[in-house]
């Protein structure tokens, strides 16, 4: 199994999230981050002092899927999220030795 | 025996000379010898005038503030500003009141402090009553300790964002009972008492602009020049975590602010009007001020900006709240809020004092152009209402009498303070908390709670 | 000269008529000839009631509407709401106030607007005054100008719920500006103003239910159709981003509209206990039915359902205050809350149009249904207070001119709202902000500054 | 007919007998025969204590209750006291003000309660008045009914603390219609209401500690034990979720507790002065005192620490208000600030109740230790202003008097919460939400809605 | 060196310390994240406008444990977190490569 | 290339920053984060009762880098977020299959 990590825009969730379930993939877990990169961030002024804003919102999103669908859903989330504007983010894929579905306690990709 | 509490700019008598031009409520002449009435809409409007300067304080001041400091310093400024009022207070009806309104009329300490034979409000009882600005009107005496009270308490937590994010809380508090004592009650004395010395050499002081902002405003210099910086300062961003905290803080201030300076007024005419649409308007000039220097300078109107020019207005109305007319009132406005953003922006890093939440560069410098721009904007020919003949107002001359008012409240408050914190260091070895303390933040390290959970 | 403020309902004349059934205060029948005095009672009420329409727009409609937009937009609203004040302000004293209330008292444009001779409020004195509506009281002619200030500044803000999360700053106070001058101003007149067209016919606007409500509700609906919806309107969640927010506005909006309503009779009597016990029941009214009606149709009652429906309720009592019983205020105050409901939840979907926090959708139709319903609940029959002979009042007679009075309001202001917009969309390039920036959010795109830092 | 709204602590006659000692304000003797006035300053007053008390509702203590819990049942908190006041409200105009206040002067149940002839204010015109405490003076009667319904609206929303976090919206809604008929409506009588019982012993009860604290407390208390603890109560952390809504709360309830305790003056005159700085200067006493406490006991001050021993000190100093000299006051409170801390530190987790927000640990033991106190504060000999001939004044007997009340008060609200509770559980089926209800939060599970989004 | 990546129920976690407590785990750490799966959200409506929520609130815990330790904490993770009803989560493990100890700069699993 | 995980003190933030711009690294993501471990935490006390609060707030890095750089990232983290006190945290290095930049569609080292 693999562990997909997708970095996006936050605007480009709901995209994303139709582009998965029309693979079938209707589990994932997103995480609110700060993302540092090519992006440029912007200045913000309090009172005469100013500060440069280097971290941007964005969202983590990550999908255990089977091997067999994890180019599948890298290509579907890249598709989905994919603005063509510099910051769109990253898509990391890691592997996955074990997963357990806590409710049941079913383990493999059956947990999926 | 009476209170002085005056609109400054004249001794005690010319000020009673000049009553006839401000008697336009009485429906009738005043008769000699009539003895003064209460009237219970004075009364109604100065309970309502105290409970609002009380509520610019607690929460509208703590929340101005509260905004501005990070998340993890907000309760400590909250609870400073919550202890110290609660603490001024109560050295106010102790000591305070006495110190700054009873006393001999002449001779001795009197042109600079009073005395202590109201020590806990001895001898003010439901029969007692304070002058007001009308000849036949008086008020109950404890309407007008009341409403002193505020300005005590108000006077003295406005210091704290001078400090904020850094001083132990023993220590600020210590620092604020002196100071209290040895600045603001000579102030207070000196502007509105009869015996006092500004107001005998007729500065104009409508409401607190020298007793309040100018005093404040240099206290909360010294005390952050003596204190330094927190750390981090200049070298990473401290940014406020909750702006919509200070736009409710500043709301509640404007709110107040209107018992504030059309209170001073002690009564319910059509001069409390004044200084009321005055109060509406310099403000409003002020924020369209900044936003607009904002605006130039840095191409972004901002809400920091808005609500920092309209505190500027405030602040520069406060002394000429019931002398200015309505234009004079909305061009010292616009010139406090673009003099302050050049104070916080331009001068601040220049001097590279941590002031963290811009008393001085608000409050000192809009005092002090408030001040000096009374003697202008009083003048008749601009619209303003001046004490006294109007006909014989000289600009230049009010101006040197404010000039003086300045200079004294600087040096006196900048001394006052100094010493202050020397005393206080010593005591609680050191003023302010420890490194670790500052980093994990003073909710934490001295209060020992934390403002938000999940 | 007097100020022509009244009840409406009435032509001066009849107004005259009237006044000895309200002068339930007057200890001694008015003696036809005495010099109207003022009562310091009354100026001091005025004065709080000035204060608290204030606090009712800075912070509260700010807050009201800041906790419904997105996390990233509140900065923008609450600037909106504080630069819009204080440039009205402004506006109010320097041509607002004489083009509302000066000039001839008949002929000409009498009808419509009044004229310039009071320019920067040139000949409004300590001792000029303003009628009441009782004879042998008047109040100090700046209280009157200083609390209609209130009016002019909360009118105007208002619309900014129907634009928010989209529109440039600078266009915003562009069409503020224009609509203010064209539309505020000659609806106060023609509704308050003695020659004006809507007094002469006797509408009843106890406070301002066509003047405030109709009227920024109708602009607010035109200039959000013309601006278009916010991206993603109908397709994703805009949730509100802090209804805690939201809530504090709504309780400040109800606290000052006790000053909006019962300082709306100019005095401090029993007519004034009226109007507030009715700002008190009409809103609880609307609370509870808004929320029951939210309970059977969705299953819930709701914080926000609770709050609309107060300020619904608010809304609809507002032309009404004076004029109505306890009874009278109660039903008004729940037929506006289940009626407002259905507006948002029905007919705004329904016809698609993205009138951001449902200005129109309250304050439009709620204005309305206050408007047409006053002349039911002022019925002697009903309870109510109508003025003059209570035994010749119509309800089918006065429904009508309070009919005339909604056409007229809603006509006139919507098409001074859509003539704005285009001005300000040629001159400002579009009035919108580009689509990055409403995607990033209008408070660093157009502010610079973000409301919420860790 | 006049209301008997009184201080307390006199039988009707003896009051009309101590009134020459409060004319203070009126400046010649009152001749005999003159017909009593309504002053406009009174009105004014009134109606501006009136407006601040609502604010110390809605927002002021729905916020100091909502910042307490956790982040999922804020908007439960908020909703159940905008909707529980707005029942209250016209629960009160259509029996409540009748029950408590008109009826028969004697004989029948009248010691207890009223009767229903003033059902939806019938009778209460425009000229109907209330009587003040100065012979002279009277009130507009809409005006003494709105006051007093602020004061039935607070006290029965102030008992959702003592349930929060747990209970079903529709059964909290019956509880306090319950409640408030069955004991609030009776205690308002017998303490302030001519025939009532505790007003013919002398029990001394300015603005209200045994009607709106002890009452609300008890009633609290026992709706916590019968509703049983929150999940996981003493077994995980049950964290506020945003102190800086509880300290805008308890500015807001300072702020409406000047309204509250020196509007309980009906007048506008130097006691009501005395109630005000009372009113600062308890509170600042309670919260240096808790602060003090806790700094020894556990090393820090803290924010809610201070907020809620001002709590306890306007508690405390509620039915003193009028009663004590300033050492009184600031005695008082500081006592109350310390007594609250260790009933909520150490009483509390020893009687192990889950009273969520402590309305009884605060209120109802600031209550009793204010009623009683007021007993001894009240003597002239320590600065207080009691009722009558103040020679003949003897703190034992006032105890014993006071104690009376409190103990009736205390049993009478206790019986009357707990067969409410009872029924309310028969009706809908248990109090209490569901346990997947309680543990998604009530903003979902009950209100279908989030207060904080993105 | 395994990490143990696992999506709970917030309301879990205090069980769930308790029981790595006494496999002597004692360190974690701990995000907030919103999740989506077989759980249905619910609805929410605000002034007539109606939002799927589809996500819902749950905690991630990493926990960098030694091979040994790995079956152990995931089994102890499962149990403590159980609820039996839907939306209880899942238990990842990854392989970890290497581990520093910041404040001393050991490695390997003496740095856990 | 390797995913590297950091655990830091939220005020080393800055320090870690420039350390990796001095590397030449240029991307990373940033999450809020809680941590359990040997560093104690504190109590607090609202009305009474207490709160013992184990849960510290950290900040969690991720950088993705290519196997080369991995030692040198780690080592700077290491280096710049240290205090010397308890608590300063953890770095887990991972293994990364893929990569792929939203933006373009690169994959690989060159997504980086
Ligand atoms: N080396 C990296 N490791 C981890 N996250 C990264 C890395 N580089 C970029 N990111 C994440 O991807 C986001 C987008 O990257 P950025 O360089 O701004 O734009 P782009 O991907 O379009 O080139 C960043 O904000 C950050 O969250
Ligand atoms: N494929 C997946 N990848 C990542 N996280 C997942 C995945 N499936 C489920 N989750 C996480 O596990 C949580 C519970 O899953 P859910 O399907 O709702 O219930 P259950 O685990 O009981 O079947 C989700 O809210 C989500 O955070
Ligand atoms: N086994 C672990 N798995 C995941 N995170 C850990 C682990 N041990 C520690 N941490 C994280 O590292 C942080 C610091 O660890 P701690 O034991 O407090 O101090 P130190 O690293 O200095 O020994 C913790 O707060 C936690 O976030």
């Amino acid at each position: 199994m693999k562990l997909v990590v997708a970095i996006i825009k936050p605007s480009r969730l709901e995209e994303v999230r139709q582009a998965l379930n029309s693979l079938d993939v209707h589990g994932m877990t997103v995480t609110e981050v700060k993302g540092y990169g090519r992006q440029k961030g912007h200045s913000e002024i309090y009172r005469g002092t100013e500060y440069a804003v280097h971290f941007l919102p964005k969202l983590k999103l990550e999908i255990a899927v089977d091997d067999s669908l994890a180019d599948n859903v890298s290509n579907a989330i890249r598709d989905s999220a994919q603005t063509g504007r510099i910051g769109d983010g990253k898509i990391f894929v890691l592997d996955l030795l074990a997963v357990t579905r806590i409710r049941t306690g079913e383990t493999g990709a059956s947990a999926l | 025996m009476k209170m002085d509490k005056v609109l400054g700019g004249a001794a005690l008598a010319s000020l009673l000379l000049a009553l006839p031009a401000f008697a336009q409520d009485a429906a009738a002449p005043v008769v000699e010898e009539a003895a003064a009435v209460v009237d219970k809409g004075d009364v109604a409007w100065m309970l309502v005038s105290t409970m609002v300067v009380i509520v610019m304080t607690i929460p509208g001041l703590a929340l101005f503030y509260g905004g501005l400091v990070r998340a993890k310093n907000i309760l400590s400024v909250l609870t400073q500003v919550f202890l110290g009022f609660s603490m001024i207070a109560i050295l106010w009806v102790a000591y305070g009141y006495s110190l700054a309104f009873a006393g001999p009329t002449e001779g001795g300490l009197s042109a600079f402090v009073g005395d202590l034979s109201k020590f806990f409000l001895n001898g003010v009882t439901l029969d007692s009553r304070a002058a007001t600005f009308s000849a036949g009107f008086e008020l109950p005496e404890l309407v007008f300790v009341t409403f002193q009270l505020t300005f005590a308490c108000i006077t003295s937590t406005l210091i704290i964002g001078g400090i904020a994010e850094r001083m132990k809380f023993g220590a600020l508090m210590a620092f604020l009972a002196i100071w209290f004592t040895f600045s603001y009650i000579p102030m207070a004395h000196m502007v509105w008492s009869g015996p006092g010395l500004l107001f005998g050499m007729g500065a104009y002081d409508f409401a607190g602009g020298t007793v309040v902002h100018i005093n404040s405003g240099v206290a909360a210099l010294v005390a952050a020049i003596v204190l330094g910086p927190r750390i981090g300062f200049m070298k990473e961003p401290i940014p406020p975590h909750n702006l919509v905290l200070t736009y409710i803080g500043a709301g509640l201030l404007w709110f107040g602010w209107f018992g504030f300076n059309a209170g001073s007024n002690l009564e319910a005419n059509a001069l409390t009007a004044v200084a009321l649409i005055n109060t509406v308007l310099a403000p409003a000039a002020g924020a369209l001020a900044w936003a607009l220097g904002e605006k130039i300078t840095r191409g972004h109107a901002s809400a920091l900006g808005a609500v920092s020019g309209a505190v500027a207005g405030l602040v520069a109305i406060t002394p000429a709240a019931g002398f200015a007319g309505v234009g004079g009132a909305i061009v010292l406005g616009a010139i406090a809020g673009v003099v302050c953003l050049w104070a916080v922006v331009t001068l601040k890093p220049l001097l590279k004092y941590d002031d963290s939440l811009d008393v001085f560069g608000i409050h000192g410098v809009g005092g002090i152009i408030g001040a000096l721009g009374t003697a202008i904007v009083a003048a008749p020919g601009l619209g303003g209402y001046p004490l006294g003949d109007a006909a014989a107002y000289s600009i230049g001359g009010q101006f040197m009498v404010q000039l003086t008012g300045v200079v004294i409240a600087v040096v006196w408050s900048g001394v006052v303070a100094l010493i202050a914190m020397l005393i206080v260091k010593a005591i609680f070895g050191g003023a302010r908390v420890s490194e670790a303390g500052e980093s994990d933040g003073l909710d934490l390290s001295s209060h020992g709670e934390r403002a938000y959970n999940g």
